[in-house]
C-alpha cells in the first residue's frame, strides 16, 4: 500500500472504540469492494483472476490513476476539476507532435505547460472567484478546443517509439505504465503527509473562512492544488500516446467521469476536507475493474450499462465515510 | 382539568451518557404555567444536551419527560412542537434566501398552502398574526436574510409561537442564550416579549449573564456535571452567589485578574493606525503601546469590527497608514498580516476559529507551521511536543492532541485558538473579536489570564468584547467608536477602572 | 486541413516493438505468432467489437455477426465501447489476456486512426486472429503481419464523390450547396470531404457555401443546418451529408423551417435513408453494408483459424482492400430496402469477392 | 449591570454567506453580457440580425431551456444532475415507441407524450431517492442513474431506429405560428409552469430553502428527504419533456438525442445566476443563460469562426461571462468551492 495522508483518524481516535472500528472498516470499504467485486466477476469467468489479466487490469488503470490523483487533490480543497480529461487529450496531441524534434525529453515540458494550464485554470477560479466547476468546464472546451486547432483535428501519429518505451513496457514483469502511477501515488501522498501541503489542502476544504484567518495562503493552495491536477493530467496524456503510439485530440476526453467516480467510490468526500490518495488508486482499480470486467463475463452489451450503473452506486454506497460528510449533496 | 400548580413540563431523572462523558446525569426539573425558569450552568454542565432531549433531538437513555403529567417520547423538533415544546435557538434557524413568512411558517404552512400550492396572501397574513403576538412591525414578506440579527430573533420568536396553532396545550418555550448576540437596546425589548410570552406560555430561560438570568427569571435552576445541584429564587440571590453556586467555587474580583495587569506607558508604540478608511468606518486614528491591552467599544455598525478585520487584512481598506513597530504594513490578505506578527481571533469561533474535524495539534499548530517543520518536512515529534507543552500551559482539556478539536467543549476550543497564535515566537499584536462568547464563567477567566500574560510578554491586544464590565477590567485603555469614528480615549488603569456608564454615554 | 505525413517502416517498426513489448500480456498465451497451427471448431472463439449498439449500421453489423457465427455453430462474443478509445484498448487488452488467444477471432471497429496501431499490436502479439475496419494510418498494413488477416475499408473518396455528383446532378448542376463534416478526427470524414472538393473542382456551377463538422450525429446536424440555413438562405440548394444520420438531421431542420427545395445526400445506407430515398425526399446515399462486414471479419478468422484460409498467402492488395459499395438513388433503393445477408460470401473461398483493389496510400 | 455593547458580526456573516442584492447584480450583469454578445455578433454577420436567425434560434434553443429548467431544480437544492442525456434517450426512445411509429403497434398520441415524461419525472425521482436514502452525493447517483438511462434506452432501440410517424407529434417540429416552431411556444409554456412551480408550490419553495440551509429546513420539520427527491423527479419530468421536443425535432427516437446537453444547461443555470452551492438563482435567470449560450453558438457559426475553434472561444467566453457576472459582488461572495 502507499502512504495515505492521515488527517482523517483523528476523529475516529477520539470517541469511543465502536465508532473507531466503524471508522477503520470505512477506511478499508474500498478495499473489501475491489476484492469482493474481484472474487464475482471470477465466478463469471475464471480467466480474470489469472497474472496476466490481472496485471492487464493495473496496466489499463494506470492513466485513469494519474489522473484521478490529481482531481483528488482538487477536490479534497472542496473543488473540482472537469479539465483534466481535454487536458490529456491536449497534452497527448502536443506530446505527439514534439517527439519529433525533443524525443523523450518531450515530457518535461508537456507535464509544465499542462501544469501551467491548471494554474491559470486555479488563478481565475481564485482571483475572480468563479466556481472551480464553471472554470474548468469553460476550461475543458478550451484544451479540446486548442488541441484540435494545433492536431488539424487529426491524429498525430508517433514514429519515434523509444522516446517513450518507459511508459510502455515491462519492468521487473510489471507494466511500467502502473508502476509510474503508484510512484506518482507514493510522491503526491508523502508530499501530502510529510509536508504541511496535505493539511493545508484538508483545511481548506473543511472549513475555508478558519483556514483563511488563521494565515493559511488560502489562494495559492487552491493554485497549487489545480496546477498539480493539469500536471497529473499532462503525465496522463504522455501515457496514453506512448500505448497509442500517436496523440489526438480525444484521446483522454472519456476519461474525466471515470476519473472523478474513482475518487469518489475511493471514498474521498465530494464536499473537500476528507480522503487521501490511497483510496483513490483503490477507487480507480474499482472503476477499471467495472469497465473491462462487465465486457468480460458475457453477459449481453445492452444490459452493460444497466448493470454499470447500478454497481457503481452500490459502490460508493458502501464506500463512503457518511460519519465525516456534514450534508451531503 | 391539571391544578394550576402541577407543572406544564417536568423532567424526571433525565441520563444521557455520551462514549467517555456523562451529559446528564438523572438531571430533574419542572416547569409551572407561565412562569419563567431560569437554566444555569457552565459548559459541560449538560445544558446543550438537556435542550436537545427537550426538542426530540437527542433520545435520553433513562429518565422521563412528563408534559401536563403524562410521559411523551419526543421524535424529533417537529414532534416536540406539535406536543407544545418550542425552541429559540441559539446559532439562528431561519433560512436566510426566503422570506420571513416562509420561515415562520416553514414545515407547517397550514392554509398558507393548499394542496401544495402557495397562496401567499394566506401565507402573509398567518404569518402577521405571529408577528402580532410580539408586537413586531417586520414585514413578512422581506427575504429574511435582509433583516438586522435583533429583527431575525424576533422572526425567531415569531416562528416558536406557531405551536400555539399546533397544539391544545400552553406551550413551553425554550430561549437558549438568546441574548448572547444582542445589543443593549435589543435584550430590553427581548425581556418586554418574554413578559408577553409568559401571557400565554412557560418560558425556560438559558443564559451565561447571571444578571439577565436573575432579572427575568421566577425561579432558576443551577445546573453542574448534568445535575441540578442548586434551585435558587432571584429576588434573595446576588450575581455573585449565582456565580459561586455555579462554578462550586468562591468568585472574587480576581476573575478579570486585575492585579496582573502591568502599566504599560514607557512601553514603546507598537501600532499606529492612522486615518484609516474602509468599508463601515470614515476615518480611524489610535495607536497602542507593547504590552497594553486597547479596547474598542462601540454598539453596532460603530465599525469597529471593520477596523479589526481590516487591521487583519481579511476586509481591503481603502485609505489609511498602519505601522507596526514604524514598519508600514501592507494587509493585502490575512497571510501578509500574520507574516508581519498580527493574530487574530475571531468571533464565530466554529465556522472563522477552528477546523472542526481536524486534530487539536493541526488546529493549533496552523498558523505558525514554521514552528513544527524542518526545511518543507513536518517534525511529527518537534509538533507533538509543542502542542503538549501548550495544551499543558493553557490547561486544555482534550483526551490526546491528535482530537478532533470539534469534540471539544466551546472553551477549550478557544484556548487552543488563543494557543495558536501564543506558539508564534515573536507575535507583536492580537486581535481579539469576542473572545469569551459562549464560553462558561470559568474558561472566562481562563481566557483573561491568557490576554494577562500575552500582555506582561510584551504583547500588544486589541480587544473587542461582549460587555462593557469584561472590556473595562481587561483594557488599559478603551477607545469608544461612533459611526465610523473614534470618538473619546478613556484610560483605564488598575485600581481605577471607570464606570460603564463613562463610556456608554459615548456610545449611543 | 493538415495531416501528418507517415514514413512507412517507422510505424511498423513502432508497432512491432509495442508488440514485442507488450508480449508479456499474452504470457503462457504463448506470444508471438503461431501461423500454421490449426484450431478446432468448437475451440474457435468469436468476437465482434463496435463503438455501441445505439445507431443502426453497427447494430446490423454486430447481428450480421451473429448470423454467420449460427451458420458456423458458434456463438459471437459482443463488445462495445461506447465510442470510447480507452475503453476499446481496454477490453482488447483484456480479451488478450485470456486463454485460448490464439483461436480467438477479433473483428474489430477502431474507434479511430489512432486506436487500430495497438490494437494490431496487441492482437499480434498475442496470436490473435485480426480483421479491422475503416480506419487505420496509410502505413500500416496487414501484409507486414501474419495474424492480422485484412483491413476493409470503402473507397471513402469514391464514395463522397458518388454522391456529390449525384447531389449535383439532381441540382441541376448548378447552386449553391453546405456541408456537413463527420467527426474529424477520423479518415472517413476527411476522404469523404475530399471527395467532395474533387466533384467540386469538376462542377463549377456549384458553390461550397459552408462547411461545418456535426459529428456524425443527427441532433447536431440538425441545429448546424437551422442555422446554415439562415446564413444562407436561398441560396442554400443542396445539402452535403458525410454520413446518413446528419443527412436525416438535416432533413429535420429542413422540414421545420419548411423547405423542400433542397435536395440532400448522406452515406451508408441506413434504412431511414433507404426510405427517405424511395419516398424521394433524399436523393442518394451509398451503401457500407454493415451486416456483411460484421460476418466476413469472423469468416476471414474462423478460415484461417480452421487453417482453410493461409493469411500470408492472400496477395498484398487483398489483405488491405476497398469493398465494392453501391450508389444507392431512386433508381435501385427499392433492392436494398431489406436484402437478405448472403451466406456464400462468408465460405472461405469467397472471401475476398467484394474485394475491389487495394486501399490508395 | 453589564450593558452589551455588542455588533452583531453574525449579521455580516450572514451577508458574505449571501451578499444582499448579489442575486440581482448577477442577473442584470448576465443580461449585459447578452446584450454586449449580441451587439458584437450583430456587428460580424448581418445574418445575425435576420429575423429568420432570430427565429431559428429560438427554435433551437427550445429544448436546451426546457431540459435547463429542470436541472434548475436540482441545483437550487444545491445538488448536481449528471443523469440528463442518459434520461433524455430512455425517455426519447419511449416516446418513438409510444406513438405511432414504424416499429410497434402502439399509437398513443398524447398519452404517449405523458408517458415519456413520467419516465422522465421516474428516473429523476429514482435519482433524488438514491442520493436521499442511500446518503450518496448527487454526483455519483445522478452518474449511475445516468449510465442506467442510457442502457435501458439501448434496450428500446434494439437496433431499429423507430421512425416517429404520428403527425401531431411531428408537427411540434414543423408547425408555424408566428415564424415560431410549436416547440417553441411549448418551451415558452414550460418555463412559466416552472417558473410557478417554483414561486408557487411547496416542492419549488422548499427546494430554494433547502439549497439555502438544508439543516435548518431539516430543523424546522420539513421532510427535506421527501421534497429533494421530489424536486429531482419535477427535474427529471422536464427532461422527459425535453426529450419528447428532440424527438419531434429528429423525427425518430434517438439515443444520442441529449448530447452535449447536460453540461451545456449546467453552464446556462450557472451563467444565469444559479449558483451550484444552490439556493440561489431560478428558472428566470437560467433563461438569460440560455439565451447566452445559445445566442453564442449561433453567432460563432455565423461569424465564420473555425469548426475547431468554436470550441476554444466557446469555453473562453462561458467562463468570461461568469466572470463578468460575479465581478461586481465577487469580493462580497463567501466561501466559493
Amino acid at each position: 500500500m502507499v502512504v495515505v495522508p492521515d488527517l482523517t483518524r483523528a476523529p475516529d481516535r477520539a470517541t469511543g472504540s465502536l465508532v473507531r472500528v466503524r471508522g477503520q472498516l470505512a477506511r478499508f470499504m474500498p478495499l473489501l469492494l475491489l476484492t469482493a467485486l474481484l472474487v464475482l466477476l471470477s465466478l463469471r469467468n475464471p480467466d480474470l483472476l489469472t497474472r496476466n489479466s490481472l496485471l492487464t487490469i493495473a496496466d489499463s488503470a494506470a492513466p485513469l490513476i494519474v489522473l484521478a490523483t490529481g482531481a483528488t487533490i482538487v477536490i479534497l480543497c472542496g473543488g473540482i476539476d472537469l479539465s483534466i480529461g481535454a487536458l490529456a487529450s491536449f497534452a497527448s496531441v502536443l506530446t505527439a507532435l514534439w517527439i519529433p524534434t525533443m524525443s523523450a525529453g518531450v515530457v518535461v515540458p508537456v507535464i509544465l505547460i499542462s501544469a501551467l494550464a491548471g494554474l491559470l485554470q486555479g488563478w481565475v477560479h481564485v482571483a475572480a472567484r468563479v466556481p472551480s466547476f464553471v472554470v474548468t468546464l469553460g476550461g475543458l472546451s478550451l484544451w479540446s478546443g486548442l488541441a484540435l486547432t494545433i492536431s488539424g483535428a487529426g491524429t498525430v501519429p508517433v514514429y519515434d517509439f523509444a522516446a517513450l518505451r518507459w511508459a510502455f513496457t515491462r519492468t521487473w514483469g510489471l507494466p511500467s505504465a502502473t508502476l509510474v502511477a503508484l510512484v506518482l501515488v507514493v510522491v503526491l501522498g508523502a508530499l501530502m503527509r510529510f509536508t504541511p501541503f496535505g493539511r493545508w489542502v484538508s483545511s481548506v476544504g473543511h472549513a475555508e473562512p478558519a483556514a483563511r484567518l488563521a494565515g493559511l495562503p488560502v489562494g495559492g493552495i487552491k493554485m497549487l492544488a489545480f496546477a498539480i491536477s493539469g500536471a497529473c493530467a499532462g503525465l496522463a496524456g504522455v501515457l496514453l500516446v506512448a500505448r497509442t503510439f500517436s496523440g489526438a485530440p480525444t484521446l483522454g476526453d472519456s476519461l474525466l467521469l471515470p476519473a472523478v467516480a474513482a475518487v469518489i467510490v475511493g471514498g474521498t468526500a465530494i464536499t473537500g476536507g476528507h480522503g487521501g490518495l490511497g483510496r483513490t488508486l483503490v477507487g480507480a482499480l474499482i472503476i477499471v475493474l467495472l469497465r473491462v470486467g462487465l465486457s468480460q463475463i458475457g453477459i449481453d452489451t445492452s444490459y452493460e450499462p444497466i448493470i454499470y450503473g447500478v454497481l457503481i452506486i452500490i459502490a460508493v454506497s458502501v464506500t463512503i465515510d457518511r460519519s465525516k460528510v456534514a450534508v451531503i449533496k | 382539568m391539571s391544578t394550576p400548580q402541577a407543572p406544564v413540563l417536568a423532567v424526571e431523572g433525565l441520563t444521557k451518557r455520551y462514549p467517555g462523558v456523562t451529559a446528564l446525569d438523572g438531571m430533574s426539573f419542572e416547569v409551572r404555567p407561565h412562569e419563567v425558569v431560569g437554566l444555569v450552568g457552565e459548559n459541560g454542565a449538560g445544558k446543550s444536551t438537556l435542550l436537545k432531549t427537550l426538542i426530540g433531538q437527542v433520545r435520553p437513555d433513562e429518565g422521563k419527560i412528563r408534559l401536563q403529567g403524562e410521559p411523551v417520547t419526543l421524535r424529533g423538533v417537529a414532534h416536540a412542537g406539535s406536543q407544545g415544546i418550542g425552541m429559540v435557538f441559539q446559532e439562528q434557524s431561519l433560512v436566510p434566501n426566503i422570506t420571513v413568512a416562509e420561515n415562520i411558517l416553514l414545515g407547517a404552512e397550514r392554509e398558507g398552502v393548499r394542496t401544495g400550492v402557495y397562496r401567499w396572501g394566506a401565507m402573509k397574513a398567518l404569518a402577521q398574526q405571529q408577528l402580532d403576538k410580539i408586537g413586531s412591525s417586520i414585514d413578512p414578506g422581506a427575504r429574511t436574510d435582509t433583516l438586522t440579527f435583533a429583527q431575525r430573533q424576533m422572526v425567531e420568536v415569531a416562528k416558536v409561537l406557531t405551536i400555539e396553532e399546533r397544539t391544545t396545550v400552553e406551550p413551553v418555550i425554550l430561549l437558549d442564550e438568546p441574548t448572547s448576540v444582542l445589543e443593549r437596546r435589543e435584550i430590553a425589548t427581548l425581556f418586554k416579549q418574554i413578559e408577553r410570552l409568559r401571557q400565554r406560555a412557560s418560558v425556560v430561560f438559558v443564559s451565561h449573564r447571571l444578571e439577565e438570568v436573575l432579572e427575568v427569571s421566577d425561579r432558576i435552576y443551577v445546573l453542574r456535571n448534568g445535575q441540578v445541584v442548586a434551585e435558587v429564587d432571584p429576588h434573595d440571590t446576588s450575581p455573585a452567589d449565582l456565580h459561586r453556586l455555579l462554578i462550586g467555587r468562591e468568585s472574587d474580583g480576581g476573575h478579570y485578574h486585575e492585579d496582573a495587569q502591568e502599566p504599560c506607558d514607557e512601553a514603546p508604540l507598537r501600532l499606529r493606525v492612522e486615518d484609516l478608511m474602509t468599508a463601515g468606518c470614515r476615518s480611524v486614528t489610535f495607536d497602542i503601546r507593547a504590552g497594553e491591552v486597547l479596547g474598542v467599544a462601540g454598539v453596532q455598525g460603530s465599525g469597529r469590527e471593520e477596523v479589526c478585520r481590516a487591521l487583519f487584512g481579511a476586509t481591503r481598506f481603502s485609505r489609511g497608514r498602519v505601522t507596526l513597530d514604524d514598519r508600514r504594513l501592507r494587509l493585502r490578505s490575512p497571510r501578509a498580516a500574520v507574516r508581519a506578527g498580527v493574530g487574530y481571533v475571531p468571533s464565530q469561533r466554529r465556522t472563522d476559529g477552528i477546523v472542526p474535524p481536524m486534530s487539536v495539534a493541526a488546529n493549533m499548530s496552523m498558523a505558525y507551521v514554521g514552528e513544527i517543520c524542518r526545511g518543507p518536512l513536518l517534525q511529527g515529534k518537534r509538533e507533538r511536543g509543542l502542542v503538549d507543552r501548550w495544551i499543558e500551559r493553557l490547561g486544555i482539556k482534550t483526551p490526546s492532541t491528535t482530537t478532533a478539536i470539534g469534540t471539544l467543549s466551546g472553551g477549550n476550543q478557544q484556548k487552543v485558538v488563543l494557543g495558536r497564535w501564543m506558539v508564534g515566537e515573536d507575535l507583536r499584536l492580537l486581535i481579539l473579536d469576542h473572545p469569551t462568547r459562549g464560553l462558561d464563567v470559568g474558561a472566562k477567566s481562563d481566557v483573561y489570564a491568557l490576554i494577562r500574560d500575552l500582555a506582561s510578554a510584551g504583547c500588544a491586544v486589541l480587544l473587542l468584547s461582549d460587555t462593557l464590565e469584561e472590556m473595562i477590567a481587561l483594557s488599559h485603555r478603551v477607545v469608544v467608536m461612533k459611526d465610523g469614528e473614534v470618538v473619546k480615549t478613556v484610560d483605564t488603569p488598575r485600581g481605577a477602572k471607570p464606570d460603564p456608564v463613562v463610556i456608554l454615554e459615548e456610545m449611543v | 486541413m493538415r495531416r501528418p505525413k507517415r514514413h512507412r517502416r517507422s510505424v511498423l517498426a513502432c508497432v512491432a516493438a509495442g508488440g514485442f513489448l507488450l508480449s508479456g500480456c499474452a504470457g503462457e498465451a504463448g506470444g508471438g505468432t503461431t501461423d500454421g497451427a490449426t484450431c478446432d471448431p468448437e475451440e474457435i472463439k468469436l468476437i465482434g467489437q463496435v463503438r455501441n449498439q445505439t445507431n443502426p449500421y453497427e447494430a446490423a453489423w454486430l447481428s450480421g455477426g451473429d448470423e454467420y457465427a449460427e451458420s458456423v455453430g458458434l456463438e459471437q462474443e459482443h463488445l462495445t465501447y461506447d465510442g470510447d478509445s480507452q475503453r476499446q484498448q481496454e477490453q482488447i487488452r483484456q480479451v488478450l489476456a485470456g486463454s485460448g488467444v490464439e483461436c480467438t477471432v477479433l473483428n474489430v471497429l477502431p474507434n479511430g486512426d489512432s486506436d487500430t496501431a495497438p490494437i494490431v499490436a496487441a492482437a499480434d502479439s498475442a496470436g490473435a486472429l485480426l480483421v479491422t475496419h475503416w480506419n487505420k494510418p496509410a502505413d500500416l498494413n496487414p501484409h507486414d503481419f501474419d495474424r492480422w488477416i485484412a483491413h476493409i475499408t470503402y473507397d471513402d473518396e469514391k464514395s463522397g464523390y458518388q454522391i456529390s455528383k449525384a447531389l449535383f446532378d439532381d441540382m441541376g448542376g448548378s447552386g449553391g450547396i453546405i456541408a456537413l463534416q463527420g467527426i474529424l478526427d477520423t479518415s472517413a470524414a476527411q476522404n469523404r470531404f475530399a471527395g467532395l472538393q474533387k466533384a467540386l473542382g469538376e462542377t463549377p456551377g456549384v458553390e461550397l457555401l459552408d462547411d461545418q463538422t456535426a459529428n456524425f450525429d443527427r441532433a447536431e446536424a440538425l441545429s448546424v443546418t437551422r442555422t446554415l440555413l439562415t446564413a444562407h438562405g436561398e441560396h442554400v440548394r443542396g445539402i452535403w451529408a458525410a454520413n446518413d444520420d446528419m443527412a436525416l438531421g438535416a432533413m429535420q431542420a429542413l422540414e421545420a423551417v419548411g423547405r423542400d427545395d433542397v435536395k440532400v445526400v448522406g452515406i451508408d445506407a441506413v434504412p431511414e435513408a433507404i426510405a427517405a430515398i424511395q419516398d424521394g425526399t433524399m436523393t442518394a446515399t451509398v451503401s457500407s453494408d454493415g451486416p456483411w462486414q460484421g460476418g466476413i471479419g469472423l469468416a476471414m478468422g474462423y478460415c484461417a483459424a480452421t487453417g482453410e484460409l493461409d493469411p500470408t498467402a492472400v496477395e498484398d492488395e487483398n489483405r488491405a482492400f476497398y469493398a465494392q459499395h453501391f450508389l444507392i438513388d431512386e433508381s435501385n433503393a427499392a433492392e436494398f430496402a431489406d436484402r437478405e445477408l448472403d451466406m456464400s460470401d462468408f465460405e472461405c473461398a469467397n472471401l475476398f469477392n467484394r474485394a475491389t483493389g487495394p486501399i490508395a496510400e | 449591570m453589564s450593558a452589551s455593547s455588542e455588533g452583531p458580526t453574525a449579521v455580516a456573516r450572514v451577508r458574505e454567506r449571501r451578499p444582499r442584492g448579489a442575486d440581482v447584480v448577477h442577473a442584470y450583469a448576465s443580461l449585459a453580457a447578452l446584450f454586449a454578445m449580441v451587439v458584437v455578433f450583430s456587428a460580424l454577420s448581418p445574418q445575425f440580425r435576420s429575423v429568420d436567425n432570430l427565429t431559428s434560434m429560438v427554435d433551437s434553443a427550445a429544448v436546451l431551456a426546457v431540459v435547463t429548467v429542470g436541472i434548475t431544480f436540482v441545483l437550487m437544492l444545491g445538488a448536481i444532475d449528471l443523469s440528463v442525456e442518459g434520461v433524455i434517450a430512455a425517455c426519447s426512445l419511449a416516446v418513438a415507441l409510444l406513438v405511432a411509429n414504424t416499429r410497434t403497434g402502439f399509437d398513443l398520441g398524447v398519452a404517449g407524450v405523458g408517458l415519456a415524461i413520467l419516465l422522465g419525472a421516474g428516473f429523476g425521482l429514482l435519482s433524488g431517492l438514491l442520493s436521499t436514502l442511500l446518503r450518496i452525493p448527487s454526483f455519483m447517483t445522478t452518474l449511475g442513474v445516468y449510465a442506467i438511462g442510457l442502457g435501458v434506452a439501448t434496450l428500446l432501440f434494439a437496433g431499429v431506429r423507430p421512425v416517429v410517424e404520428d403527425p401531431w407529434l411531428n408537427g411540434w417540429a414543423s408547425d408555424r405560428f408566428l415564424g415560431l416552431t410549436l416547440a417553441s411556444y411549448i418551451a415558452a409554456g414550460a418555463v412559466l409552469v416552472g417558473w410557478l412551480i417554483q414561486r408557487y408550490t411547496r416542492v419549488g419553495r422548499y427546494a430554494f430553502a433547502i439549497g439555502g440551509a438544508e439543516d435548518i429546513t431539516r430543523l424546522s420539520g420539513v421532510p427535506v428527504a421527501r421534497y429533494k427527491a421530489i424536486a429531482f423527479a419535477v427535474a427529471g419530468a422536464f427532461y422527459g419533456l425535453g426529450a419528447v421536443m428532440a424527438t419531434s425535432q429528429l423525427g425518430s427516437g434517438v439515443v444520442e438525442a441529449g448530447t452535449g446537453l447536460n453540461f451545456a444547461a449546467i453552464a446556462a443555470a450557472v451563467i444565469g445566476g444559479t449558483m451550484l452551492a444552490g439556493g440561489r438563482g431560478g428558472v428566470l435567470q437560467s433563461m438569460i443563460g440560455v439565451l447566452v449560450l445559445t445566442v453564442l453558438l449561433n453567432g460563432l457559426i455565423l461569424a465564420g469562426v473555425s469548426p475547431y475553434a468554436q470550441r476554444a472561444v466557446h469555453g473562453v467566453i462561458v467562463v468570461a461571462a461568469v466572470v463578468a457576472a460575479t465581478w461586481p459582488v465577487r469580493h462580497r461572495l463567501g466561501v466559493v468551492k
